[in-house]
């Protein structure tokens, strides 16, 4: 396994067997003669045709980074399953990670390096292209360069850092639009570490202001697993109850045993309510000190109700709950930091841990990993305002973008667009042809991660360290059009540090060296190198020896205070952005299984529209199907109204994801674009990009469409089981678990 | 069950004699479903079976190595044949060995053409034959290929001698067959539609 | 037409010749309205030929069906010609046995129905396959694969009765007319001579032959009776045998074989009417015969209104709350309007039939029976569809799935190919019988004499 | 089906009752499920790996709306009666495939026998044999039978190249005109049962299972042979109390057990081989 080349005799007959696969059923072809039947020409011994083989990977479709199992056969790669032995997702897999072979597969891939000449992108080679990089980056003052990444960790982080490096610049920018950078920052202050482990599975229960756990936050499969064991009933612990707060139903939500829709933003006033609640009943008085205790003081239910539009009743259940239940969890999501106090609101939240004294028990702090250089870099929105604000000012010559696509996912305020034409010379590094892209002087096809070699290290680590293997699954389906980043890094880098590099033939000997270098790190290892690197790319996963550590909070000079709600007569209803699991921030648009999958709670397929709650809808007179626009100060788009209850009333929510120019036939021209429709307003301590602070209007263009969803057409609205036994639901204190495995 | 065995023709002389008393439309019909036995198949090399598994005697899994432990039994690799033709001075200017040469040179796999060639939705499974007749049974390979392949030591390169029709395989899935050479106890082919059908 | 108007029924003194004249004279050249009307058939015909052409090409799909509406109009259509097939055996078989001697001059074209409509139904059973071209899987004959029909599946059934019917309503009605082909041999001249000299099988109206005729005549008559109700009652099956709300529904076979006889009568008296006015008939389809006829059709109507409200009565006591709701569901739901109309047209309007004075005018007469088709198609149409829409399932339930242009496009061509088939029947084969009417004629005669004398 | 195996023993090739026996009279394998709705998310990892398992066809918007989607494994969702207006309850999700009754409905009512049961009880779907009367999805309580509206494989949406290196060798792709439905992912089975067969020994627990299984994130899909008594499966459904081959299930009868093992439409007699396990909420809060 040591040389992929090796397994490149297998396409034949991958081939040949495909055409078997799709002439279907219809054709009863048995004359002798007609097929021809490819034998090899020296087979492996491993490889048996019509028998599958599994290689261990790592999925990149998210930052979760679980680990993956691609099945083989005649050297195509069918389908991807989890790896069972990473202990991130335990062998099981989501759907956005199960797509990730239509990314390897698909028809709209960019085969070949696209440079700008005259008007277009013309077809070239990568040998003009690599040329054309180390002149364009020759003699450039460090200052003038940028690099625009997406969220990174690994052996290419590493690379790319040092490229950046070698040029003098100090312009790496990791960006990612939907990392709750906010959270990280609080909880650097709150628990001493960003990323704290949870402990779902130890919680009795659990309250989540819009962390959408099961889906799309963090690190979804791993919640996933954990949330099995939360809800099971053993002899020494109860079922768990999960109660989530947020103003549309997350995935989560709808789990949920209670769900309380909230007003936007006021996610602070109801945490530090429920605070002050608890501190009246005699709970967590001695965890926070006095300056804390008296500024609480003035949230109390009433306040709650006006502001968060929480009702007494369920507030007072809430504190009932939170009192009794313990070891609990509260978590903070997107929706709660995605706002101009957005840290207070987080910090509200948090501190709800504290009270209660879930820190220590349900969160602790995770293992420290040896070696800094490799950890995630997630991202955030702040390097993309940054970035922007640097074109503006016309400081960028030459830029290059990976794994990244600001065109279409910056707000329309930012005007990137436009700031980008003013640097001379934009790289971008992609799979598909996408809104950045078009607007590059040189496109660089990568390779899928299918095809590609990689090392990864979640941010988010259930437990011990883990360093997962991403290796190629099957040859390169373009070999002489496509590379690896890795690779092109490596180019470059021996341009300018040949004494460094030179010894290393490519991205593959880089990774294998850097690893077995240094294979004392990882625990359970043989010392031998060939076996050791087999052995990482049979398992995949490498655990890494990290030291563990403890977890203290520190509430002193933690900013609490919440900002009176203000209202906006001209745009008087909320937006809330809204994740899907299968879009993520667009950049899996371009694959036909996930469009064709049902979004959970609306039902909806290829397209955009927007959730609007019955009772207003019926104020405005609004049904199902009509076209709405939708204005905020910065922009308005058109779409079709969804009549959805588990949206708060004051508020309308629009799926994030769609709404492409470009990037691919089962991604353009579908649906609507909300990044574009954001308000200025960026989180105060951390400058994040506020998410869910844009006020938007809602009008009827008086246009109206069918619909196109999976459940029913029935002249009844809100679909129900009418009464038929489907899926019944039983009260926790009827249920008999006793009996259960 | 006679009836059947007179109604259902499996070999497919007689499905013809039978198809001929048929009215128009059940011949169109049986012209439709029925597998033409279309002898011999052109082949880039004309291999002469007769003379590896007739005179040389070489059992048959020693080339098709896949039968008995995959679905498919596997075209032998050219690895496999120039294991021994290197060696095999004797014959080295034959021209059929000339052309076997030509293709190792070039590392291209010989585009051999499909003689047994079963439709898409069908799922046979060389291994569990093979199981069952040679290894369970422990009849000679020969003969255990033999039941689909004829007797292939007579022929050069493969032809077909059995219609491989559904009739054709239902015929002998429904005999009782010994489970091996030891025990008297029988069973027959399975019967379910999803052992065959994909 | 109001001059006909006038109660008639067929003269005594009415000369042999005479009949064999103005029935013949049908055979011949015919008025311009038949070419029109045969015009209209042809291309009616084309147009859903055209659309089968493009399905075929295409896939179901493009006929708008889905899950979970796999039927459409396709098998309520089908049901509704094997409706139709019904009344001509009543008349001719059943009434035959009855003795109804008013039933002669107009059985003849009553069992060319009959025919037509089943060869009609049974191309429905084919454009409804998703795959055509394997439609002979279903046929139960020896073959390659060793495999046989589903003998439990009442679509096998259904075909196989199907077929029975057809093919011995085709002999019975080829017996009825072989004296009448025989006296057209005796008119007829050039290729017509030879053509009906065929057909005639050397007729010569011997003693023994009549003797034999009749024998053979009763036999197959009586034989045609049982298949008659058999090949309804199992068409009912396929939706009685299923598990399906407004399916499974124990009444459904004699439903659907008054609801059969009820369509075919209707069909009798609407091509009465045209028959009688594009070849001149009032001779022999006299306005009594189509009076007794009406009466028929409304005591038919009558018994089918019985055995609907049976069948609500039984859902709405029963205790399956599935079938109610869909009761229910079809009387409010977006399939009410067909619902209700197919009540007023089934059940409301006959009782014009009970009017005398309707009963003589034939323009009434014509839109009544068009309009008890309409209802009776309406009826089958709201027994496929609202039990797909609104079924067991809840979160299938999809209550605004149109039929598309396809499917409405074989509808009106089964039609046109109906048409087109009875007119071409109507030059080649005299839509009277000529014999029987002979007959009656001769024993109204005798019996007058008989009271004369008295 | 030939002739000496109807001659045989009809019942083997027509299941019209399963035996009062824990695997209903079967005598290798009866293949079955338990899905437990207090933990499925609803978040369509399963529907996913049905698609990449099972060559279904993306079908695209236009068709979608006509309601000719092919996804064999769907998740329903439903709001609750009480609380439409805010669904406090979240909301309940159903993941529904072909149930592969015990007596199927749609079994009996093929008029070539292209659907047939399987000695382990499978209900089984010959793709070539189907001549598409579709009278099998008419009759299906669940309507969990998807069929080909158009030629899939032709249309530009489904598979374009290289697409089609995906599609799993194992089964067909099916084309115009063929009904097809959930197999309990019919082809691992296969495979498991042969290598099972050559060691002289039958399937053990866990050593095969279906593609939703496989992915589901909660673990919430259980499948396994129900005749072996030590399989999870197995387990699952004798500790809930539910027995295949009973309509109405004695606990039921006997009150509120606490027990929240059920099958969708029981009433129906189809005899479902598919278990759920109620959806629990906790109503203090």
């Amino acid at each position: 396994m040591s040389n992929i080349n090796r397994r490149d005799f297998l396409k034949v007959l991958g081939w040949s067997s495909v055409a078997v696969a799709v002439a279907g059923c219809g054709k009863t072809s048995v004359e002798s003669g007609v097929e021809t039947v490819m034998s090899y020409s020296q087979p492996e011994d491993f490889l048996v045709p019509s028998i599958g083989v599994y290689y261990a990977s790592t999925c990149t479709q998210c930052e979760a980074n679980c680990g993956v199992t691609g099945r083989v056969r005649e050297g195509r790669i069918l389908k991807l399953e989890g790896n069972p032995e990473s202990a991130i997702n335990l062998g099981r897999l989501c759907g956005l990670g199960q797509a990730a072979v239509q990314h390897h597969y698909n028809p709209d891939r960019l085969k070949e390096p696209l440079l700008r000449q005259g008007g277009g992108l013309q077809p070239t080679t990568w040998e003009n292209a690599t040329a054309l990089l180390a002149e364009k980056t020759g003699d450039l003052k460090g200052e003038q360069f940028a690099f625009l990444s997406g969220g990174l960790s690994g052996h290419l982080k590493v690379l790319v850092q040092n490229y950046v490096d070698s040029l003098g610049s100090k312009n790496l920018y990791f960006y990612e639009a939907l990392t709750p950078a906010v959270n990280q920052s609080v909880s650097q202050k709150l628990y001493g570490t960003a990323t704290p482990r949870f402990h779902l599975d130890k919680a009795q229960l659990i309250v989540s202001f819009g962390a959408d756990f099961l889906d799309t936050w963090v690190s979804p499969v791993h919640f996933a697993s954990q949330y099995t064991q939360f809800r099971k009933a053993t002899i020494d612990k109860k079922r768990g109850t999960l109660v989530q707060i947020e103003p549309r139903m997350t995935l989560t939500g709808a789990n949920a045993d209670r769900w309380i829709p909230i007003i936007p933003g006021t996610e602070g006033v109801l945490a530090l309510g429920l605070v002050n609640a608890l501190l009246k009943g005699g709970i967590g008085v001695k965890s926070l000190p006095a300056s804390v205790v008296s500024a609480v003081r003035a949230y109390d239910k009433e306040r709650v109700n006006k502001e968060a539009g929480v009702s007494g009743e369920v507030f007072d259940k809430l504190v009932a709950l939170l009192s009794e239940r313990s070891p609990s969890l509260v978590l903070s999501g997107l929706s709660a930091e995605g706002h101009a106090h957005g840290a207070q609101n987080a910090a509200a939240i948090m501190l709800l841990n504290v009270v209660l004294g879930n820190v220590g028990k349900t969160i602790d702090a995770p293992t420290r990993l040896p070696f800094p250089q490799l950890a995630a870099e997630e991202g955030n929105s702040v390097a993309l305002k940054r970035f922007n604000d640097s074109l503006a000012g016309d400081k960028f010559k030459v830029v290059f973008i990976y794994n990244a696509n600001p065109v279409y996912t910056a707000p329309a305020f930012m005007k990137l667009r436009d700031n980008l034409k003013k640097s001379e010379f934009k790289v971008v590094f992609t799979h598909y042809l996408d809104e950045t892209a078009q607007e590059a002087d040189l496109v660089l096809p990568l390779d899928s991660a299918l095809e590609d070699w990689g090392t990864h290290v979640a941010a988010y680590q259930p437990d011990s360290i883990e360093l997962t293997m991403q290796q190629p699954l099957m040859e390169k389906l373009y070999p002489s059009g496509t590379r690896s980043l890795g690779d092109v890094m490596l180019d470059q880098l021996k341009h300018r540090r040949a004494n460094e590099y030179k010894d290393f033939a490519d991205y593959y000997a880089y990774l294998k060296s850097a690893l077995t270098r240094n294979k004392g790190a990882f625990s359970g290892v043989s010392a031998d190198d060939e076996t050791f690197w087999n052995q990482a790319l049979m398992h995949g996963v490498l655990k890494v020896k990290g030291q563990e550590q403890s977890i203290s909070a520190n509430v002193v000079n933690l900013d609490i205070a919440q900002p009176a709600p203000i209202g906006d007569d001209q745009y008087p209803f909320h937006l809330v952005p809204t994740v899907r699991s299968g879009f993520r921030d667009g950049r899996h648009a371009n694959l036909p299984w996930l469009q064709e999958t049902p979004d959970s709670l609306t039902t909806m397929v290829w397209d955009s529209w927007v959730e609007i709650h019955p009772k207003t809808a019926e104020r405005m007179g609004i049904k199902e199907g009509d076209i709405l626009e939708i204005a905020s100060k910065n922009g308005s788009i058109k779409t079709q109204a969804y009549l959805f209850p588990g949206v708060q009333p004051d508020s309308v929510a629009i799926p994030l994801g769609q709404g492409h120019e470009a990037m691919g036939r089962y991604a353009k021209d579908v649906g609507v674009n909300p990044f574009k429709l954001l308000d200025p307003v960026f989180d105060k301590s951390t400058g994040e990009l506020a998410m869910h602070a844009t006020r938007v209007k809602v009008s009827r263009t008086g246009a109206s469409v069918r619909v196109v969803k999976e459940e029913g057409w029935s002249p009844i609205v809100v679909n129900t089981q009418q009464g038929r036994k489907l899926v019944s639901t039983i009260a926790v204190d009827k249920a008999n678990f006793s009996k259960e495995v | 069950m006679n009836l059947s065995r007179f109604l259902c023709i499996a070999d497919q002389g007689a499905a013809r004699r039978f198809a001929v008393g048929l009215l128009l439309l059940a011949v169109g019909v049986f012209g439709a479903g029925a597998a033409k036995a279309d002898g011999k198949v052109e082949q880039p090399i004309e291999f002469p079976h007769n003379t590896h598994a007739g005179k040389m005697g070489i059992n048959c899994l020693y080339c098709h190595t896949y039968a008995r432990r995959s679905a498919v039994s596997g075209i032998p690799p050219l690895q496999k044949c120039m294991g021994c033709h290197q060696s095999i001075e004797s014959v080295k200017d034959r021209p059929r060995i000339k052309k076997l040469f030509e293709y190792w040179e070039k590392k291209e796999p010989i585009p051999w053409k499909k003689v047994h060639d079963l439709p898409d939705f069908v799922r046979f499974s060389h291994e569990r034959h093979v199981q069952r007749f040679y290894f369970k049974q422990e009849r000679p390979i020969q003969e255990v290929c033999g039941l689909c392949h004829g007797d292939v030591k007579s022929m050069t390169v493969a032809e077909k001698v059995q219609p491989l029709s559904m009739g054709w395989c239902v015929s002998c899935h429904e005999q009782d067959h010994r489970i091996d050479n030891v025990s008297a106890k029988t069973s027959n082919g399975p019967n379910d539609c999803w052992q065959c059908h994909k | 037409m109001n001059h006909l108007n006038k109660e008639k029924d067929i003269r005594e003194d009415i000369a042999w010749a005479q009949i064999n004249k103005d029935v013949l004279r049908s055979l011949e050249k015919p008025r311009p309205v038949y070419w029109v009307l045969f015009g209209l058939a042809l291309s009616m015909f084309l147009v859903g030929v055209g659309c089968e052409i493009y399905q075929y090409q295409t896939g179901m799909g493009v006929a708008n069906m889905n899950n979970p509406h796999m039927w459409g109009l396709y098998i309520a259509t089908f049901i509704f010609w094997i409706g139709m097939s019904h009344s001509g055996t009543l008349l001719s078989a059943i009434l035959h046995l009855m003795h109804a001697d008013w039933r002669k001059p107009i059985y003849r074209f009553a069992e060319a129905m009959t025919t037509f409509s089943l060869m009609t139904a049974g191309l429905f059973v084919m454009v409804h396959l998703g795959r055509l071209w394997q439609f002979y899987y279903a046929l139960p004959y020896p073959n390659e694969r060793w495999t046989w029909p589903n003998f439990q599946s009442p679509l096998l059934w259904d075909a196989m009765a199907i077929f029975t019917y057809l093919t011995s309503s085709i002999i019975f009605l080829y017996i009825g007319a072989i004296p009448d082909f025989a006296i057209c041999r005796d008119n007829a001249k050039g290729w017509r001579k030879n053509f009906y000299t065929i057909l005639a099988l050397g007729w010569m109206g011997t003693d023994r032959q009549w003797r034999n005729f009749r024998i053979t005549y009763l036999t197959v008559a009586c034989f045609l009776i049982p298949l008659a109700v058999s090949v309804h009652s199992i068409v009912a099956s396929d939706f009685a045998m299923s598990q399906q709300p407004g399916w499974h529904v124990t009444s459904f076979p004699p439903y659907f074989v008054a609801g059969a006889l009820y369509s075919g009568c209707a069909a009798i008296i609407t091509l009465f009417i045209v028959l009688r006015y594009t070849f001149r008939f009032e001779e022999y389809m006299t306005m009594p015969i189509l009076d007794k006829v009406a009466r028929l059709t409304f005591a038919i109507a009558m018994v089918w209104t019985y055995l609907n409200l049976i069948e609500f009565a039984s859902v709405w006591y029963g205790h399956d709350s599935y079938s109610k709701d869909l009761l229910i569901q079809k009387a409010t739901g977006p399939y009410a309007p067909f619902w209700w109309t197919m009540i007023v047209c089934g059940s409301i309007v006959p009782f014009a039939l009970a009017i005398k004075k309707f009963r003589s005018s034939l323009t009434i007469m014509f839109i009544v029976s068009l309009l008890l088709n309409l209802g009776m198609w309406l009826e089958r149409w709201m027994i496929v569809a609202p039990t797909y829409s609104h079924g067991y399932y809840p979160w299938t339930w999809d209550h605004f799935q149109w039929p598309s242009f396809v499917q409405w496009g074989m509808v009106f061509g089964s039609f046109g190919w109906f048409g087109m088939l009875f007119m071409i029947f109507t030059k080649l084969v005299p839509s009277v019988s000529m014999y029987e009417v002979k007959e009656m004629v001769y024993h109204r005669t005798l019996a007058n004499k008989e009271s004369r004398e008295a | 089906m030939s002739t000496t195996y109807m001659l045989r023993d009809w019942t083997k090739l027509r299941e019209t009752h399963p035996q009062p026996s824990p695997a209903g009279g079967h005598a290798e394998y009866k293949w079955a499920m338990a899905i437990n709705l207090d933990v499925c998310t609803g978040c369509n990892a399963c529907s996913v790996a049905c698609y990449a398992e099972n060559n279904l066809p993306v079908v695209g918007k236009e068709k979608y709306a006509h309601g000719q989607s092919m996804h064999w494994m769907r998740i329903e969702r439903y709001w609750n009666e009480e609380d439409v207006e805010t669904p406090h309850q979240g909301a309940q999700f159903l993941p529904m495939m072909c149930q592969q009754c015990e007596a199927a409905p749609c079994e009996t009512v093929c008029p070539v026998g292209a659907t047939n049961h399987t000695p382990d009880g499978l209900n089984s779907q010959v793709y070539n044999r189907c001549v598409g009367s579709r009278y099998c999805s008419a009759n299906c309580p669940y309507k969990v039978r998807y069929f080909n509206w158009y030629d899939y494989p032709e249309q530009e949406m489904a598979w374009p190249d290289p697409l089609p290196m995906q599609l799993n060798p194992d089964l067909t792709v099916r084309s115009k005109g063929v009904m097809e439905k959930c197999t309990f992912c019919v082809q691992r089975l296969t495979a498991a049962k042969n290598t099972a067969r050559n060691e002289g020994r039958t399937v053990k627990d866990g050593e095969v299972t279906t593609a939703c299984a496989q992915a589901c994130p909660t673990q919430a899909i259980t499948f396994g042979n129900m005749v072996d008594p030590y399989s999870q499966v197995s387990e699952k459904w004798r500790h809930q109390q539910v027995e295949l081959h009973k309509d109405v299930q004695d606990k039921d009868k006997s009150g509120d057990s606490g027990l929240r093992g059920y099958r969708v439409f029981e009433e129906l007699r189809s005899y479902p081989s598919v278990m759920y396990l109620e959806r629990v909420r906790d109503t203090k809060a």
